[in-house]
């Protein structure tokens, strides 16, 4: 394996004087965990580099310390050969002229467009900016780069991806030559990100460097002239595109062989339908409709795929069917019972449960310990409680059998679970959902932010309750995980049902003009 | 679960620890009862219970009886515990420590104290419970005796006093709260400025409290609007703002019992005193002499003198003070009229 | 009423305000930055003491506005190290703050008066007042407009707003979120010891133990009430200072309502404010210590 | 990686290290309080022994101080239930004092009003008392449901409405015409709150006191409600896809709280003060602040903090008057150990922020 990775991010061969960025040695400590170990990286003028890597493997920690957000225990930044002081920050990163766009951006939602980009270039003693020279001189740039977006509109009207352009802009209005980009594409639809990757090319052609944190190997080998790999807060080794194919850049990344794609059951004829809804419309707070006259269904044993660029109403549709949100029109029925006006206990003593997409906003509460994790959801029943007093013995057993069924990594079931990874708390939220053998799994972006191993147990673990009978409706922005798992996909754009296919008639770049909101299935049913 | 265990018993530690502390200290209380004076009995023991914090400089009336009290100190080496700023709800509590920790006497500064001494002197008749204020009655027990101003006389005094030095003919008489003692002097004062000039006016005005200082300064320059160019206020510490109100608005000021002068040289006009120090003796000497028996003692008019003008007035002072002594000798009769004051 | 109601009227308002208005201007400056500034009452109290002190022990009303200005920003810096740079609770930290100072003016004070008789007695009026009216009044106007203008007009102003809504943005914006913040509050705290001098130096020229009687709280009613801009904050200030003169009148004409109903307006007329107004423009980040992660 | 990082923190709580005791905090700040008690002792001319020593002399020696301390910790404990239930729920109660207030005074006009069997006007007081309670905090806890107001700045407007209310009232409406201070007239004898003696004097509000924190410890880590409790105070959005009711949950714990403050009132009026008159609180409301968060995640630790509290109020009394420090000096001793307490408690709990250039 080592014969095809050349160790180019320490190699002596890469002249020191065109080095735009040179980090050695770089430490970093979370407490008692090693986020990075003497981490070498090093970035040339005009080149692309993808730092990849499993969640949790250190790829956005070193770009927070290259950008002064943290601050390294060891190790040596130098930038054009220079070292920088002990006191790094991002004010003194971008006057270095490093831009960083997080994965959730850094914008100020209450302020302007134009407040936004010229902020971080103001001193303090810049009393009375001439906003009006700003204005232009971001409007040149917004044009140069066909970027549409109203200067003077609030960042919190905007769309994820004009937050993007406005994240973009504000760099290279700080006069950015080292653009890092985290986990640009997770927001985008596949054209938004054609474009953006079409955009990169041209700063690399204008002699910018780019620094892609992703896990997503097509981009990475769509796009970079080079791949750093980090794993485990390690540094694998960095390889040219090239040399590189993504069996190879997964092996770096997992130590293991790309992983064989599961497949799902057929599914016999004769099932039930376990989930029914109808018509459903929802308006937000906003009185915006975010959900427009919905109608599916979902079978016993059936896994049904929603896909769709994350923001097209998916969260509401989940929150809908779960019973989080009231609607304004249509029905959902669970087995043949109508549950519109149901709360979320009533819905799940039906036999729905809720995989969410985010863990910590609705799936688990840090500050609890593991055995009150699983049972929150049944705490009032039997034979966790009775009259309303927690029966203990009952609760740590049961979070016993769960730790061991779900092979959750943790010295014990009174442990804290913000003290676990991302991972064993996507296990407590599994089994707390199937604790209770559920008809329904309403599961939203199952697998989002976990590693390899995570994931497929995830999977794995979704197709085996299908195999038991029970319904799936899987929300994902993953298409891989749809197409693997789903009997049938439904495609979201704008709070619309677009189309409505079994797997099998599927057509990958049709599927992605869907999802951009080009053209509309006529096979919808 | 274990750790919040543990914490609890680290807190049980930490109240331990006081408790050593405690038993740990040296109590003063202790080494006067462990060390007896072979030659000298133990000296008296007196607590004096005040609602104003800072006694020695704060109101009228509390400074003037401090000055009393202190006398027991310095001319019959008396101990003096003096417990301040003790809240209208812990008064029956504070007088009953005092007597716990026995005190042989225990003196309520204010007629505000009045219940709390009705109800603490019956339970420990071996303390003496003294009220140095307005009252009309007596607790139900034999330890107790009251020194009581007339207030009455005491106002027409000042209603004299302010008549004569006012150019307006407009009084203003502030006062803290609309207590029954206060209607009686304010009473008084009317009834006193009538006497010196029929067609003089008293503004009497409630401020509502005791302590708010801008609030006092706003009320006395709303009766200087309306004309008043003499005000005369008791209250708590909201006097300052009185004091600060008259000095702006060119008004002058007379000091309620004690010499007010210090506070605000330009305002103060002068101040009719409340002579302590006779009285505190007396009970000194009666208490020593085993004589101090149940009763209500009246200040009368000899009592109430006139601080110096220090040059206010010039012209008028010999007047003034010549007119207040026939007051005092009781040359110019002055009626009992009580006036309805809200 | 007689027609020379008016005037007096208007001046016993503009008085009851102004040290308000320091203390408002100081609650929307801290909490613009995102650091909840209650305990307002506590560093206006003590800029209240050390402002006569200050005129008292150097015989100079701008010597004792100074004093006043100093040991607001040592409490500033205090506050700051507590509730900014370790950080911990703000609203707690603020609560027991006001408690401890005012124990310690009590103390002082007294200690004070035992050394210097002159600290009971009245200071001189501060020189350039005008119809009982301090210098202090003008620089609360201008403070006012100043402020107003500093927040929404200038760079500076938009880097301070910024922290108020989302700190960890502003640092990725390159501010320097602890520091500023410190900054911020420990000029915050000046403006609220400025407050307490205007009581003490501009207004009743005494000190006594808790002068303050809870106006900073209403300060801090008016900075919610005005929505966390300075101009309306000034405008709440002025009402509160209008209903405070309004209710010594009605007391003084001896008639109308039991002055305590009066009190209750700024507090009430807030809440009503917040009902109305809901989430509204406030500072979205305030109250949420700031950690460099 | 983070789940070996969990075992170390487990491990790091029970190190052996002075600094990492749970008591080491408190225990620091009480010292460094006295520490800048005894120099202001010093400053002011008495002995730092002396002042101590009567402090404490003055609330634990003898069974009258005793008695004192006791019953001034109830009304603390109570206050600080006030603030520590609905914090559990993610509330932060500041309004307890103004809570307390109108619970007083609510107790005040039944027993003024009402005739009966003692035990039922008592009964009827007390339930009053905490009926009020309850209503002072619904306009906050409204606002925080309906509106997402912050409950920091409604609570705290609350308080001063409420405080004024129940001046307006004690000077006005139900003011004792005879008496010299705006106060209402006092319970009468048959409808104050039975008292008994156990060593010390005590009234039985001492047992709802002790009854009401065991209460809450047993209901919030032995209950279902208390798991869900948690849920709702630490992420209510979580709860809320677990199918608990959280607006409910919330709306439970803040009205219990403040029922728990307007009961600290009525207990306080019909037991050891028999009236509502001005300044007759102490701000037991204010003191319960710090007493539910220096109590930390055991309501258990209320009672010794709150006694703690009372050795405090009750001690400076004695200690005012034989030293003659003035009474304000024990505003100092509340203040100072729970500043340091917040300032050292941050300081080990998670690492300052670093200052950059």
């Amino acid at each position: 394996m080592h014969d095809i990775i050349s160790q180019t991010g320490l190699s002596k061969d890469a002249a020191a004087s065109s080095c735009a960025v040179e980090m050695t040695g770089i430490s970093k400590s979370f407490g008692d965990v090693r986020a990075l170990d003497d981490i070498a990286f090093s970035l040339q003028a005009g080149e692309v580099r993808a730092l990849v890597g499993e969640n949790g493997a250190g790829k956005t920690t070193l770009m927070n310390i290259l950008y002064g957000i943290y601050a390294a225990d060891e190790g040596v930044i130098r930038l054009g050969g220079r070292e920088i002081p002990h006191s790094w920050s991002p004010r003194e990163a971008i006057r270095a002229g490093i831009g960083m766009i997080h994965q959730h951006f850094a914008l100020i939602s209450n302020h302007t467009v134009l407040e936004n980009i010229v902020m971080p270039l103001l001193k303090w003693r810049e009393i009375s900016p001439s906003w009006k020279s700003h204005a232009k001189r971001v409007s040149e740039i917004c044009r140069e780069y066909h970027f549409q977006i109203d200067l003077q509109s609030r960042v919190e009207d905007l769309s994820m991806g004009e937050r993007q352009q406005v994240e973009i802009v504000k760099a290279l209005y700080q006069g950015a030559k080292v653009l890092i980009l985290d986990e640009p594409t997770s927001v985008l639809t596949p054209q938004q990100t054609e474009a953006l990757f079409r955009f990169l090319l041209i700063l690399k052609k204008r002699g910018h460097s780019v620094v892609l944190v992703t896990h997503k190997l097509d981009e990475t080998m769509q796009i970079s002239d080079r791949i750093t790999v980090l794993r485990g807060g390690k540094l694998i080794g960095t390889i040219e595109r090239e040399q590189a194919n993504p069996q190879i850049i997964a092996r770096m990344m997992i130590e293991r062989d790309w992983i064989a794609r599961l497949k799902v059951a057929p599914l016999p004829d004769s099932a039930a339908v376990v989930l029914k809804v109808r018509n459903l419309s929802l308006n937000n707070e906003q009185g915006i409709r975010v959900l427009d006259d919905l109608s599916f269904h979902v079978r016993a044993g059936e896994i049904v795929g929603v896909a769709g660029v994350a923001g097209n109403g998916q969260v509401e549709l989940s929150d809908a069917l779960v019973g989080l949100r009231r609607v304004q029109q249509g029905a959902v029925e669970i087995e043949g019972i109508n549950s519109t006006r149901h709360t979320v206990l009533q819905r799940r003593k039906a036999g729905l449960v809720f995989i969410p997409e985010d863990r910590h906003h609705r799936g688990v509460v840090l500050d609890m310990d593991i055995a009150e994790n699983i049972v929150l959801n049944t705490i009032s029943e039997k034979p966790y409680s009775r009259y309303g007093v927690l029966r203990s013995q009952v609760i740590t057993d049961c979070a016993e059998e769960a730790i061991s069924a779900y092979s959750i990594k943790t010295p014990g079931c009174r442990v804290p679970v913000g003290n676990l990874s991302g991972g064993n708390q996507q296990k407590i939220v599994m089994a707390r959902a199937l604790l209770r053998e559920p008809r329904i799994i309403i599961a939203c972006q199952p697998t989002r932010g976990l590693d390899f191993g995570a994931t497929e147990y995830v999977r794995k673990k979704l197709l085996e309750c299908a195999q038991r009978g029970i319904g799936i409706l899987l929300i994902s922005s993953d298409l891989d995980e749809i197409l693997e798992l789903s009997h049938r996909i439904l495609v979201m754009f704008s709070g619309k049902i677009v189309s409505d296919l079994p797997v099998d008639r599927v057509n990958l770049d049709q599927l992605g003009l869907l999802m951009a909101g080009h053209g509309r299935n006529n096979q919808l049913d | 679960m274990r750790k919040r265990h543990f914490s609890f018993i680290a807190l049980l530690l930490v109240l331990g620890l006081f408790t050593v502390m405690v038993l740990g200290c040296p109590a003063p209380a202790d080494d006067a009862v462990a060390e007896p004076d072979p030659v000298e009995p133990d000296p008296v023991r007196v607590g004096a219970i005040y609602s104003i914090p800072d006694p020695a400089r704060g109101g009228g009336w509390d400074r003037a009886q401090y000055a009393g009290l202190k006398t027991l100190e310095t001319e019959f080496g008396w101990e003096l515990s003096i417990a301040e700023a003790v809240e209208f709800p812990k008064l029956a509590e504070t007088a009953a420590e005092f007597a716990e920790r026995g005190f042989d006497i225990v003196i309520f500064t204010s007629s505000a104290h009045v219940d709390a001494w009705k109800e603490v002197a019956p339970q420990y008749p071996d303390t003496w419970f003294l009220l140095m204020s307005v009252t009309e009655t007596l607790p139900e027990s034999d330890n107790v005796a009251a020194w009581v101003p007339d207030m009455y006389v005491y106002g027409t005094m000042v209603g004299a006093l302010a008549a004569m030095a006012s150019e307006t003919g407009t009084i203003g008489a502030i006062g803290g709260m609309p207590i029954p003692a206060l209607k009686l002097m304010y009473s008084g004062i009317i009834e006193g400025a009538k006497a010196i000039n029929p067609d003089s006016e008293v503004l009497v005005d409630w401020v509502g409290d005791w302590v708010d200082v801008p609030k006092h300064s706003e009320v006395t320059r709303l009766q200087i609007e309306r004309g008043a160019d003499v005000i005369f206020a008791v209250t708590g510490p909201g006097t300052k703002g009185v004091l600060d109100g008259a000095e702006a608005g060119n008004a002058l000021v007379i000091g309620y019992a004690a010499d007010w002068y210090d506070d605000a040289p330009g305002a103060i006009l002068t101040s009719v005193l409340v002579d302590t120090p006779p009285m505190y003796r007396e009970l000194a000497e009666a208490f020593n002499a085993g004589t101090l028996t149940k009763g209500i003692n009246q200040l009368t008019a000899v009592n109430f003198t006139l601080a110096d003008f220090r040059g206010k007035l010039p012209d008028a002072e010999a007047q003034i003070k010549e007119t207040i002594a026939k007051i005092q000798r009781g040359e110019i009769q002055i009626p009992r009229v009580m006036h309805e004051l809200e | 009423m007689s027609e020379g109601w008016l005037a007096p009227f208007l001046l016993a308002t503009l008085r009851a305000a102004t040290p308000l208005i320091f203390c408002a201007l100081s609650v929307v400056l801290a909490e613009r930055a995102g650091v909840i500034h209650i305990g307002v009452e506590g560093v206006m109290l003590a800029g209240a003491l050390a402002g006569l002190l200050g005129v008292v022990f150097w015989g100079d009303a701008y010597v004792g506005i100074l004093f006043s200005l100093l040991v607001g920003l040592i409490l500033g810096l205090l506050l700051a190290l507590i509730t900014v740079y370790l950080p911990s609770d703000q609203v707690v930290t603020g609560i027991v703050f006001n408690i401890f100072s005012l124990g310690v003016t009590s103390f002082i004070f007294r200690l004070a008066a035992e050394k210097n008789a002159a600290v009971q007695a009245l200071i001189p009026v501060m020189p350039g007042s005008v119809f009982g009216l301090s210098p202090f009044m003008v620089l609360a106007l201008v403070l006012t407009v100043f402020m107003w203008w500093f927040m929404f007009r200038t760079g500076p102003g938009l880097k301070i707003r910024s922290m108020g809504e989302d700190a960890h943005a502003a640092h990725a914006a390159g501010i320097n979120v602890v520091i500023t913040r410190m900054l911020i509050l420990t000029a915050a705290a000046a403006l609220s010891a400025l407050g307490g001098a205007a009581l003490t130096i501009g207004w009743v020229r005494s000190f006594t133990d808790n002068i303050t009687l809870g106006r900073g709280f209403i300060a801090l009613a008016a900075a919610y009430c005005g929505r966390w801009n300075p101009l309306l904050a000034t405008a709440a200030c002025i009402l509160f200072g209008a209903g405070e003169a309004l209710a010594f009148r009605a007391q003084a004409a001896g008639e109308g309502l039991n002055p305590h109903y009066f009190l209750m307006i700024p507090y009430l007329l807030t809440l009503l404010v917040v009902a109305v107004a809901g989430k509204g423009r406030a500072p979205a980040d305030v109250g949420r210590p700031y950690v460099r992660r | 990686m983070q789940a070996k990082s969990g075992t170390a923190m487990m491990l790091n709580s029970y190190g052996k290290r002075f600094w990492d005791l749970p008591v080491a905090v408190p225990v620091l700040s009480l010292l460094l309080s006295f520490l800048v008690v005894a120099v202001m002792a010093v400053i002011f001319g008495v002995s730092p022994g002396t002042l101590l020593g009567a402090l404490f002399e003055g609330a634990l020696k003898g069974r009258f101080a005793m008695a004192s301390t006791v019953k001034e910790t109830i009304p603390l404990a109570l206050a600080s239930l006030a603030v520590y239930l609905p914090y559990r729920a993610g509330f932060f109660n500041i309004g307890g004092q103004g809570q307390l207030q109108v619970g007083a005074i609510s107790a005040m006009v039944v027993v003024l009003n009402v005739s009966g069997p003692p035990l039922m006007v008592v009964t009827l007081a007390v339930l009053a008392a905490m009926m009020a309670g309850l209503l002072a905090v619904v306009v906050p806890l409204l606002l925080k449901i309906k509106r997402g107001a912050s409950e920091v700045t409604t609570t705290i407007m609350m308080n001063f409405a409420c405080i004024q209310l129940v001046n307006a009232l004690i000077t006005g409406a139900m003011k004792d015409a005879s008496a010299f201070f705006g106060t209402t007239l006092p319970a009468p004898e048959q409808y104050r709150l039975p008292e008994f003696t156990l060593g010390v004097t005590v009234h039985i509000g001492i047992f709802i006191a002790l009854l009401l924190v065991a209460g809450t410890y047993w209901l919030t880590s032995r209950t279902t409600f208390g798991v869900r409790l948690k849920a709702v105070g630490s992420k209510p959005s979580v709860a809320e896809a677990s199918g608990i009711a959280v607006k409910k949950m919330i709306a439970l714990a803040v009205l219990g709280g403040a029922a728990c403050a307007g009961l600290a009132g009525g207990i306080q009026a019909l037991g050891v003060v028999y009236r509502v008159a001005e300044g007759w609180s102490k701000g037991w409301g204010f003191t319960g602040i710090p007493i539910a968060f220096l109590a930390g995640k055991n309501s258990l630790a209320i009672i010794p903090i709150a006694f703690m509290f009372a050795i405090l109020e009750t001690g400076a009394r004695y200690m005012q008057f034989m030293t003659g420090v003035p009474a304000a000096l024990i505003f100092v001793f509340q203040g100072l150990p729970v500043l340091v307490f917040v300032s050292l408690n941050a300081w080990r709990s998670s690492k300052p922020n670093k200052i950059e250039r």
